[in-house]
């Protein structure tokens, strides 16, 4: 009869074997000790901590033990799996850094079944709301200090209010699930996983200004959220909670769905207005706000899906609940989608006031490679890169603008000592221009310049002036352009000079590139030490730039060689290399 | 009535009224240029930005209403600065063959640079090279001299209803054709030539026949007669620095004959003919 | 149907927690089915009707940690509950071999994840 | 324009008609029955709707989802979001556009493949990966990619 579980990890940095071996001891030990039949041992593939040595955790007693050595295997067997009592010098209180508020039911609800979101306290804001009255629910978000997780940070209740109390019979409700940051996914996870809270976010809002008709605008190349909320918004139709007179009282209210066509500007409102519309997704000047003359030229209210997806629980649970989470002017949590060189690359929820340390390391669990981290990218192409001497910094709003960078939607990248500042500045600013509409000067030209000058730094075909330049155009964008897209636009590029401007010079004063990115700068040759002589690199090279046979070995033909880098990737035995 | 003060002088404007207006109201000039005073605002090239005490962004005068207690600044040398980058960003994109274009010395781009003392080029060109398009008997365009302020769409689509003209494409790739690959003679241009007289720079333009014009004239085997618009004869007066409005026929028909022209006929000339009928 | 009520949601609310019976279920979102979830499931499907367990099989979203999709969460009376990640159609088949019909939990695939739930 | 492809066109065009702001919708509905917009239907669409072409035009070439060209059979579309950027996904495409011998947006002569990069897929978690169709391949390596184009080839 099986009483207890044991999960066991090497959580030791580059450690391959050390789980199975300390595992082959432990089943010995039980063996000897006559307990084989009684605890169950099993090696985990990650136990949630990171760098602890050996950790390992008892159910159902919920004990974690890190730093483990092979002798604390016996007084382990003897104190805590025999009677229960915890080892003091060995327990580890393993930290929740993570709450989940918004993704409380991503992955735990089947998002195909409103019976199962009803079952799991869905609905009930809506009917609470429609209680209490527009005005209690505005006074209700706004208290709870929930600000726009879009990317702005406006205050909610203020958003609503103004909508509110702009004078219309015909307004209107669009949940913004245009989500484009390149490496950010938070909205389509809650949409795909969750839509049923994102729907009653939707109602709630739509009821607070006086709405009759929402739209989800979303990206269209989201096919599984499209599929996910249209389900629920028919199931949600035929409970009668989308549609006339819900719940039976005066409130009505309409859902459809708007596809996105691929175009990043459309995520700014006055050019999300204007995609509904079905014209070009150009921004407009902003006064006339959208709260006063939005789509079709009625008051419209724009909220993000996670803005709106924090909205029923807020209503459930009352404002001064939510406003305990999270730091002075960010309330509540955050859902950050954390990718690149990191280990455990995924979706995380933390509340409002985590450092960047605690995200990387504790829940990331540091770089995936194991090599030096560099800096954490935010706020997608609006924001900016954070090196490690600022990863103390809570999060929150004010503090990553004081940073130099953003919020924004929710990405962060994880970068190492492999990825060069210039060419991360670069493919932002390739985004940007890509994505510019075209309207305005200094977006439509500014970002083509600029991109131009990236591109002669990561060549070394640059000078110092060049930098000097690139600041003169980054503010005239931030000046002058007509909407955030090209407002923010050179913000990876400030950002990056701001923290790793000797990476820029020394691109352009000594034509090198410390991360060996920008193949430009590099030089390949062949170490004969380690050439195996197989001639694969000749036969990838596109130039023939490599001579030789199998007797005599490989030379590379420097004059010939494009810095392809074709070479450095094909050889098995790392005989390649580039300074 | 709105109150405000613009380089604290205080300004006294119905609501509604632009920064841009309200500036020219009492004297101070916010430098433009894809604005146009018969068109509503596009708010495209960034050129007339000025600050707003209490604010750390920039605001477009020509499309921000002005509001009540507003602090404008029009001119500091930080507002200059980016106004210059800008400039010299859309001269970056826009080639530099003035003496051959017919837009010089009436061109806005080239006043505006004037104006700026441009003496040098801060950042390399780049010309989009899209051929010109002169399959009409009307117009040349050439769209590597339009600065995207989408006046001519505006007229086009707008005010005149013709849909000839439609901005294609996005960001640096952007650029004003007709739709669907045709071109202009395709398209359903009726010829109005309101977007040519619209254009602040040479990207559009009336096609130029003036040397084959002379040609003829001077060729003995051909019996040369003109025929004038009605409303040449007095619009052409401005161009010689008449008053707007003065009649020019007498002299529009002297100069015509002494030109060569061996007869002068007046459009107008069918109309009586109608009334007569 | 009539429009719902606000006591109609607590007896929908009733009627699902009644099933409070062992339950397997797979991420299905984007990210999931990218990894393979969909043919993990089916490899699930399949093996539960093979083996005749009575366990019931559900989709849901995503749980957050992409890296290590397919995952796959699994609630058998009298075991721990336990997620297991990178689950592939073999595996699949082991956890309803193993842990649904042996009451053993597979090596290697066990995932732990520390976050805590707002109410 | 046949018969065939008028009705599609028509019937798409009464789905939506109601419906205030309907042209993105029903380019996409025109996109994902024909693959590409026609421009016979882009001419029908304008008459029927009275909307000016020049307005349909503006839009289609605005928003980079809608294909003015006939894709190929499989699309194959490599992720530059920023994860699979670090991770390497500039070199699957310069692979992919040595193998198919074509550039970013184009077909191979054969109408088999159309490459294209894009923005995210969402699967940060698999990076490097791209889609053929839309079906994604993810946590790649250079080599892989051939591999994968001749698995394609090969179902044809």
């Amino acid at each position: 009869m099986i009483t207890k579980t044991v999960l066991i990890k090497d959580t030791t940095p580059g450690s391959t074997s050390g789980t199975k071996e300390f595992f082959d001891v432990f089943t010995a030990a039980l063996r000897e000790s006559k307990l084989a039949d009684e605890i169950r041992l099993v090696r985990a593939a990650d136990i949630g901590v990171y760098n602890h040595g050996i950790v390992l955790k008892i159910l159902p007693d919920n004990i974690t033990y890190a730093n483990v050595q092979h002798h604390d295997i016996k007084r382990i067997i003897g104190v805590t799996l025999k009677h229960g009592n915890p080892i003091k010098d060995l327990l580890y209180q393993p930290r929740a850094y993570q709450l989940r508020l918004v993704l409380k039911n991503c992955g735990r609800i089947d998002p195909e079944s409103i019976d199962d979101y009803i079952a799991h306290d869905g609905y009930r804001a809506l009917s609470a709301a429609l209680q209490a009255g527009p005005d209690t629910v505005i006074r209700e978000i706004t208290a709870s200090g929930l600000r726009g997780r879009g990317g702005g940070g406006f205050p909610t209740g203020l958003k609503w209010s103004m909508t509110r109390s702009t004078p219309g019979n015909e307004k209107y409700m669009i949940c913004n699930a245009d989500e484009g940051d390149p490496g950010a996914y938070m909205d389509r996870s809650v949409l795909e996983g969750d839509p049923h809270a994102v729907i009653e976010g939707m109602l709630i809002a739509g009821f607070a200004i006086g709405a009759s008709q929402g739209y989800f605008y979303i990206r269209a190349e989201y096919p599984l959220a499209i599929e996910r909320v249209q389900k629920a918004i028919d199931q949600a139709h035929a409970y009668g909670l989308v549609g006339e007179r819900i719940f039976g009282s005066d409130f009505s209210m309409d859902l459809e769905i708007r596809l996105g066509a691929g175009a990043f500007v459309c995520g700014e409102e006055t050019a999300l207005i204007a995609s509904i519309e079905g014209k070009r997704g150009t921004p407009s000047p902003r006064p006339p706000y959208p709260s006063v003359k939005g789509l079709w030229g009625k008051p419209t209210c724009i909220n993000n899906v996670e803005t709106l997806a924090n909205v029923p629980s807020i209503i459930r649970n009352g404002s001064a609940w939510f406003s305990r989470i999270g730091t002075e002017n960010s309330k509540g949590t955050k859902v950050f989608a954390v990718t690149g060189k990191v280990r455990n690359s995924g979706l995380i929820e933390v509340p409002m006031g985590t450092t960047l340390r605690d995200i990387v390391f504790e829940i990331g669990g540091g770089t995936a490679s194991g090599k030096r981290f560099k800096a954490v990218q935010t706020g997608g192409p609006s924001g900016g890169v954070i090196p490690e001497h600022l990863l103390d910094t809570p999060v929150d709003y004010d503090n990553l603008q004081k940073l130099g960078s953003i919020m924004g939607s929710g990405g962060m990248i994880v970068m190492d000592e492999d990825d060069c500042m210039v060419d991360i500045a670069k493919f932002y600013l390739k985004f940007c221009v890509d994505e510019s509409c075209g309207k305005c000067a200094p977006c439509r030209i500014g970002g083509y310049q600029m991109l131009n000058l990236l591109e002669n730094i990561s060549r070394g075909n640059a000078t110092l002036e060049d930098l000097e330049r690139l600041r003169l155009i980054a503010k005239a964008m931030q000046k002058a352009s007509l909407c955030g897209l090209g407002q923010t636009a050179a913000n990876p590029v400030l950002s990056t000079l701001r923290y790793f401007e000797d990476e820029y010079r020394e691109h352009i004063l000594n034509r090198r590139c410390p991360s060996k990115k920008c193949t430009a700068l590099l030089q390949f040759i062949i170490d004969r030490s380690r050439c195996k002589k197989c001639g694969l690199c000749a036969r990838s090279c596109p130039e023939k730039a490599i001579t030789g046979d199998k007797e005599h070995g490989y030379t590379i033909d420097t004059a010939r060689c494009i810095n392809c880098g074709m070479c450095f990737e094909t050889c098995k035995f790392g005989a390649v290399e580039r300074n | 009535m709105i109150i405000a003060t613009i380089n604290g002088i205080p300004v006294h404007v119905a609501e509604g009224t632009t920064i841009l207006e309200a500036a020219r109201q009492v004297q101070v000039k916010i430098p433009t240029l894809c604005h146009h005073p018969d068109l509503p605002p596009t708010a495209a090239c960034g050129i007339c930005i000025v600050k707003v005490q209490g604010s750390n962004k920039m605001l477009r005068a020509c499309c921000t209403p002005i509001e009540e207690g507003m602090n404008i600044l029009t001119h500091d040398p930080e507002i200059v600065e980016v106004r210059r980058t800008v400039l010299e960003l859309i001269l970056s994109n826009h080639p530099n063959d003035c003496l051959k274009c017919g837009r010089n010395q009436s061109c806005e781009l080239q006043n505006l640079a004037a104006a700026f003392g441009i003496r040098e080029e801060l950042f390399p060109k780049f010309i989009s090279g899209i051929p010109k398009d002169d399959s009409t008997n009307a117009f040349v365009i050439d769209p590597d001299k339009c600065i995207h302020c989408g006046r001519c769409i505006e007229i086009c689509q707008e005010l005149q209803q013709v849909w000839a003209l439609s901005f294609l494409g996005r960001g640096f790739s952007s650029r004003f054709a007709p739709a669907a690959g045709m071109r202009l003679v395709e398209s359903p241009c009726v010829e109005c030539g309101q977007c040519s007289s619209h254009c602040p720079t040479g990207a559009i333009f009336e096609l130029d026949e003036t040397v084959k014009v002379w040609q003829k004239l001077q060729d003995p085997d051909n019996y040369c007669v003109v025929q004038i618009a009605p409303s040449v004869r007095v619009a052409i007066g401005e161009a010689f620095g008449m008053p707007p409005g003065t009649n020019m026929t007498g002299k529009l028909y002297t100069v015509l004959r002494r030109l060569g022209f061996k007869a002068v006929f007046d459009t107008s000339f069918a109309a009586d003919v109608t009334v007569m009928e | 149907m009539a429009a719902l009520t606000a006591d109609d949601l607590a007896a929908i609310a009733s009627r699902i927690h009644d099933q409070n019976a062992s339950w397997i279920r797979v991420g299905m979102s984007t990210c999931g089915i990218a990894a393979g979830a969909e043919r993990v499931y089916a490899a699930l499907e399949d093996e539960l009707q093979r083996q005749g367990a009575g366990v019931q099989l559900k989709k849901c979203g995503c749980l957050g940690m992409c890296a290590a999709e397919p995952l796959v969460e699994v609630n058998i009376a009298g075991m721990p509950r336990v997620i297991y990640c990178r689950v592939d159609e073999a595996c699949a088949r082991d956890i309803v071999r193993g842990h649904v019909c042996g009451g053993k939990l597979l090596q290697d695939y066990i995932i732990d994840m520390q976050s805590e739930d707002a109410s | 324009m046949d018969q065939a492809a008028l009705e599609t066109a028509r019937t798409i065009i009464e789905k939506w008609r109601p419906k205030k702001g309907n042209l993105i919708m029903i380019l996409h509905d025109v996109q994902d029955a024909f693959g590409y917009i026609p421009p016979d239907i882009a001419r029908y669409l304008a008459r029927t709707l009275h909307i000016p072409l020049a307005r349909i035009y503006e839009v289609l070439t605005f928003y980079h989802y809608f294909k003015l060209q006939p894709p190929g059979k499989y699309k194959i579309s490599v992720c530059m979001g920023t994860a699979c950027y670090l991770k390497g996904s500039p070199s699957l495409l310069q692979e992919l556009k040595n193998i198919l011998n074509v550039e970013e947006g184009q077909t191979t002569k054969d109408g088999m493949f159309y490459l294209e990069s894009v923005r995210c897929l969402g699967c940060c978690g698999l990076s490097p990966a791209l889609a053929v169709n839309e079906t994604v391949h993810g946590t790649l390596t250079k080599s892989d990619v051939i591999d994968i184009v001749s698995q394609y080839a090969k179902e044809a």
